[in-house]
């Protein structure tokens, strides 16, 4: 396991200029504790039998989602793999049809068809919601493409795990974005593991910017403890990105706590590598820099946690009142008439 | 009428659709600076300069992607294949975006994409250029699937399926190119999913598609040299099948072959007889036969590649078999 | 006989055949450390250490590709797509590598490789993850396909592939792999290309592989109850067909009904009945049935799946059809 | 156009250490000139109408099967493209049997069921022969896998075009021998072009190699314009993927003078880049070492050529009067019987 900072060297508590806004620190804890507290319940139903099929937790990574949401405007479109609640909830999906879509219910985010894999929502600039690895790579260039074809000054954002670098499809919308100069960031999001695998497995090199040069993107690497910082310096290739039309290259050292999937116990790591990185939870970090920096009570943090509880479980009971799609839905949307 | 060829009716199909809407543009290897590597974008490069007309690098599954992600952010996107053998790196990219993305997202978004260029085999180009893809693209839902054999069926499908707003593999064919028909002056559109008999007849049914058309109505005109008059049908669109057009016909005559350019297992043919035993089992007074590929990987040799395509001759000797006239 | 799951009696054949020969070894994603996503391959690396079971990166071209080399070299390479939707990536390798070289090389070459994993849907995977790629793959002249249905016909036929001269594409069902059966204890081989009569009845054919056959029991254990006995045959190699024992039992019958997970759209249930509508044309007392899939893509709430599921009772309903029962 | 040396700032005439040996430059230039010597008959039975389908002939680039030649050791592979009559002829096969192949007969290569594009010669080390652009790159990685698992000493040599550089497969192939450490070489033959495309509007960058340290890969470029170079820097990346088994890329910047198939009239570049590349021609600069510094007369030279003539003029005698395939033949090698 190797990190660009050693996280034993550095001090997890130590709550620097990324932590200086009250306020800002606040909202980005809720945000974070949002996903943490919908994935939380997501994954209690799933252990009742209440949901089914994959279901893949962003616990962990969600300071990603949330400073995603701070640098993007309106014309920018976000593109993501499969482990996509986190990104949902940042940009505004409402929480409740992302629960029902993991029921399957027909007030889901896509109606019930898609399930945890499959989150879409236009509305809020979540372009997908890919579960084929690496399979949203082009996809996510023609974006970028359409962007600048039609002038529309919007950056495509699109992440991907550390187990999308090998496959074929990554490298051919890199290439096109790289050749055709096209405004997207493609931000891998190293969690170190794809389902099992260690990086060390599946990518030849460790620095995975190490890819950029080839593909003629410039390229930034950091680990992700705050949102401030992530959302600073990803800020900074967005903007490079939509002014000078131009693709890059981003990585974002992170972690999942959970297994891969619900069905994963996660037996190839230790539980010390785990609590080694728990200590750089961003969420955690927020908490302790509002508690012990912002002098926030317990209780103060205790309520607010509460409020976002109760949204969840508005989510949950909605999703489990929710009807199921009629019959008929399953004709729907397969082609259109013309 | 004009006379153009099959190529010329594809450009100017293009054209008009890009001259008609600014969101259609053309992608593809080779498709610019060289016009095409069969000249089917002769000339489109100077009318609509880069922007709208972009050479692509050798990355099928990368740029059917970006044709995919352009498409659902509204845009038109004709993507060429050089030729549809290598659509098969790009698969995924069919299967599981182009074709599924309007269903996953409930609506969301819709994949208004053409994937379009030659199909089945040329002439000694191998096995693995030689291959027909309508199997597997027919076969998946949320895909449209054209295949044309004429100028003017090229022209006013095109231009259909370039409108349309599911994505579509439009199916050409290197060899029918150059070959010329008439083609009307003034605009007009053909309708997708809609079948055309391109010869008339009460004895044998014979349906054919894309590449075995010629061959179809070549063996029709043997058959009829032996007095049996053929009904010939050209699907033109393999899916959504004109299964009403096939069973009108084959309830007149109770025969039918399916003649047609790829591999015999499954695929387009054995649909066409699953839907005809199916709905029309009754009428039926002989089995419908298969005359297509030999089932081997296409040899490069001349002799032996003739012998593993459908020629007029064995259509002929089905068309007997059926009609019992051998 | 001791009874061992599905997933078990895969894992029997491959260290079996891994202790008789050092060429055969096992890549894929998750094979080693993790024993599988479906625990497949569980305690194999243990057994055989990370030269011989070899945790591969998401790259199933890459690795399906290397496989194909190194069976060129001589080497048995068992290659596992962790389901088959994956092998959609890897399409080419498939199609115009595995299937093609002893041909192209003129038998200089020949590639000994199985791949295998589960195949088709699962229980609410959504549309990317739930297809069945028989059709895909059933087509293609140079590849034998195999689906299985018990631990008996897993453990006999894989032992089969993995000796095979050929490119084998083994089709698995992750609903299925912890289905228990007998299987013996000594070593035992099931020929490739040879169906086998899961229940025996002489008033309705139904034929049906992989994932199917269960449904088919099902189906039939219905019909009987009913009063029609069903003859359900497990066609267990899809290509090369077992078309003798299909048409053995339909000039029985004379009826017949194909049940399979899976889309409709041509396919192997198009070519069985194209076959069977062919060669056992005066037999035929009706018109030969599909249960499959809806032409859908499959959707992932669980009642929506299950009304585009072929069941049991979907199944029943063919079933009297055929026979005129309903 | 651009050229890691710009052919006008040396002199193509300078006849350096790699032309003073006349033994081996004698020998060099007449295997260059064999495969010459073929591909302009084969061009002519082409337009004759002997030979269908595709033809892509190697004139420009002979040095480098030539110089691979030099480097193979019995266990080694050579695996490449479609651009294969170089190849074949190089590494032993013979010249009749390519002929045949050609033109489609019985006694061909592969029995006259590849074709140009589907050359192999097992007992030449020729592995092929692939015609899906980038198809091959995993499968050479295959054969470097069953080198390391069977411990044969063997290096794969895998040769792909500057066109092959975007797909996904090429991408693949590099990273399973990155991430394995195989014993593979892969050389990008990059003659600028990839059929009407240059090297601008399908790779990001200019210089290959940038790719390199992305894959784990060491690499070496430089411009092939003689065997002699070719050989010794292509042999020692050769050495150390079999010592060390380590993968390795190289880019070999070269030209092809003639279209990309013969159905390409080649107009998407000017005469005077064509001209200015030919100055480079390692056969033309060999003739002229042979003339000018070994003193080969013209004469010598002649005779010496139409011996080379001759061969190749009786493998087009030998292709005319070969019996086609018999009709049984399109059954055989589909599936072996077991
Ligand atoms: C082409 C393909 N192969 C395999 C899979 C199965 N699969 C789904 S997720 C996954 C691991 C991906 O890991 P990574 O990209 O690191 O993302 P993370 O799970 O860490 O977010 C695998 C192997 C797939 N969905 N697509
Ligand atoms: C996947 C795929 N796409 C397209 C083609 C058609 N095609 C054959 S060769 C070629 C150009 C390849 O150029 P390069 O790799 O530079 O090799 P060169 O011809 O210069 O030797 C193209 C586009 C193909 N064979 N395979
Ligand atoms: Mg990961
Ligand atoms: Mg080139």
């Amino acid at each position: 396991m190797t990190t660009p900072t050693d996280p034993t060297s550095a001090d997890p508590g130590n709550f620097d200029a990324y932590f200086q806004s009250r306020e800002d620190t606040l909202r980005w804890y809720r945000e974070m504790l949002r996903i943490r507290r919908f994935e939380e319940l997501a994954a209690r139903s799933y252990t009742r039998g209440k949901i089914s099929g994959f279901l893949h937790l962003y616990i962990g990574q969600e300071a990603i989602a949330v400073a995603t949401k701070e640098v993007l405007q309106p014309a920018d479109r976000v593109v993501s793999a499969y482990r996509t609640h986190g990104f949902a909830l940042a940009l505004g999906s409402d929480p409740r049809a992302c629960m029902a879509e993991l029921y399957g219910k027909a007030t889901g985010l896509v109606a019930g068809v898609g399930g945890s894999m499959h989150f879409f929502d236009r509305a809020h600039q979540l372009w997908g919601g890919y579960a084929i690895v690496g399979n949203h790579s082009p996809v996510a260039a023609g974006h970028a493409f359409a962007s600048k074809y039609l002038k529309d000054g919007g950056v495509t954002l699109c992440f991907l795990g550390d187990g999308a670098l090998a496959i074929g499809p990554t490298h051919e919308g890199w290439t096109l974005a790289g050749l055709w100069k096209l405004p997207i960031v493609y931000v891998v999001e190293n969690n170190r593991y794809s389902m099992g695998t260690p990086l060390s497995r599946s990518v030849p090199v460790d620095d995975i910017t190490l890819k950029a040069p080839g593909y003629g993107m410039i390229s930034d690497r950091f680990r992700v403890t705050s949102v401030a910082e992530t959302a600073e310096r990803l800020g900074a290739i967005v903007k490079r990105a939509r002014e000078e039309s131009k693709p890059a290259l981003v990585e974002l050292i992170t972690y999942r706590f959970r297994g891969h999937s619900m069905s994963d116990p996660g037996k190839y790591r230790g539980k010390e590598e785990v609590e080694e990185w728990r200590r750089w939870d961003p969420l955690e970090r927020t908490y302790r820099a509002l508690h012990e920096h912002h002098g926030l009570s317990e209780d103060e943090l205790e309520a607010l946690d509460a409020e976002v509880v109760d949204e969840m479980e508005a989510a949950v009971e909605f999703a489990e009142e929710s009807p199921v799609p009629e019959p008929e839905a399953r004709f729907r949307n397969i082609t259109i008439e013309s | 009428m004009p006379e153009i060829q099959i190529r010329h009716a594809i450009r100017d199909a293009m054209r008009e659709e890009m001259e008609r809407d600014d969101r259609v543009f053309l992608v593809g290897e080779e498709v610019g600076y060289y016009n095409g590597a069969y000249k089917c974008s002769e000339g489109l490069l100077d009318l609509f300069g880069e922007r709208r007309v972009i050479d692509a690098p050798i990355a099928e599954t990368g740029f059917a992607g970006v044709g995919i992600g352009a498409a659902m952010c509204g845009l038109r996107p004709i993507v060429e294949f050089m030729t549809f053998n290598f659509s098969a790196v790009a698969f995924d990219q069919i299967l599981n975006n182009a074709a599924k993305i309007h269903h996953m997202t409930n609506g969301q978004f819709s994949v208004p994409i053409v994937f379009r260029g030659p199909n089945a085999a040329a002439h000694m180009l191998g096995s693995t250029h030689s291959q027909a893809f309508e199997p597997f693209y027919a076969h998946v839902p949320g895909l449209i699937v054209i295949a044309v054999a004429t100028a003017y069926d090229a022209k006013g499908l095109l231009k259909s399926a370039i409108r349309d707003p599911n994505p579509v593999v439009f199916l050409e064919s290197e060899l029918m190119y150059s070959v010329k028909g008439e083609v009307p002056e003034e605009e007009y559109l053909i309708p997708i999913g809609v079948a055309d008999t391109k010869r008339a007849g009460d004895d044998v049914t014979v349906i054919t598609w894309g590449q075995g058309v010629p061959v179809a109505l070549k063996a029709a005109e043997l058959a009829a040299a032996e007095g049996i008059e053929c009904d010939v049908i050209d699907l033109r669109t393999l899916r959504p099948l004109d299964t009403e057009a096939v069973l009108e016909s084959v309830r007149r005559t109770n025969r039918a072959v399916v003649l047609f350019h790829g591999w015999p297992y499954g695929g387009v043919g054995g649909e066409i007889i699953a839907r005809i035993q199916e709905m029309a089992f009754d009428h039926l007074d002989a089995p419908v036969l298969r005359v297509c590929y030999e089932d081997v990987p296409m040899p490069y040799a001349e002799n032996l590649e003739h012998l593993v395509l459908p020629t007029p001759e064995r259509g002929l000797e089905a068309i007997r078999e059926v009609a019992y006239r051998r």
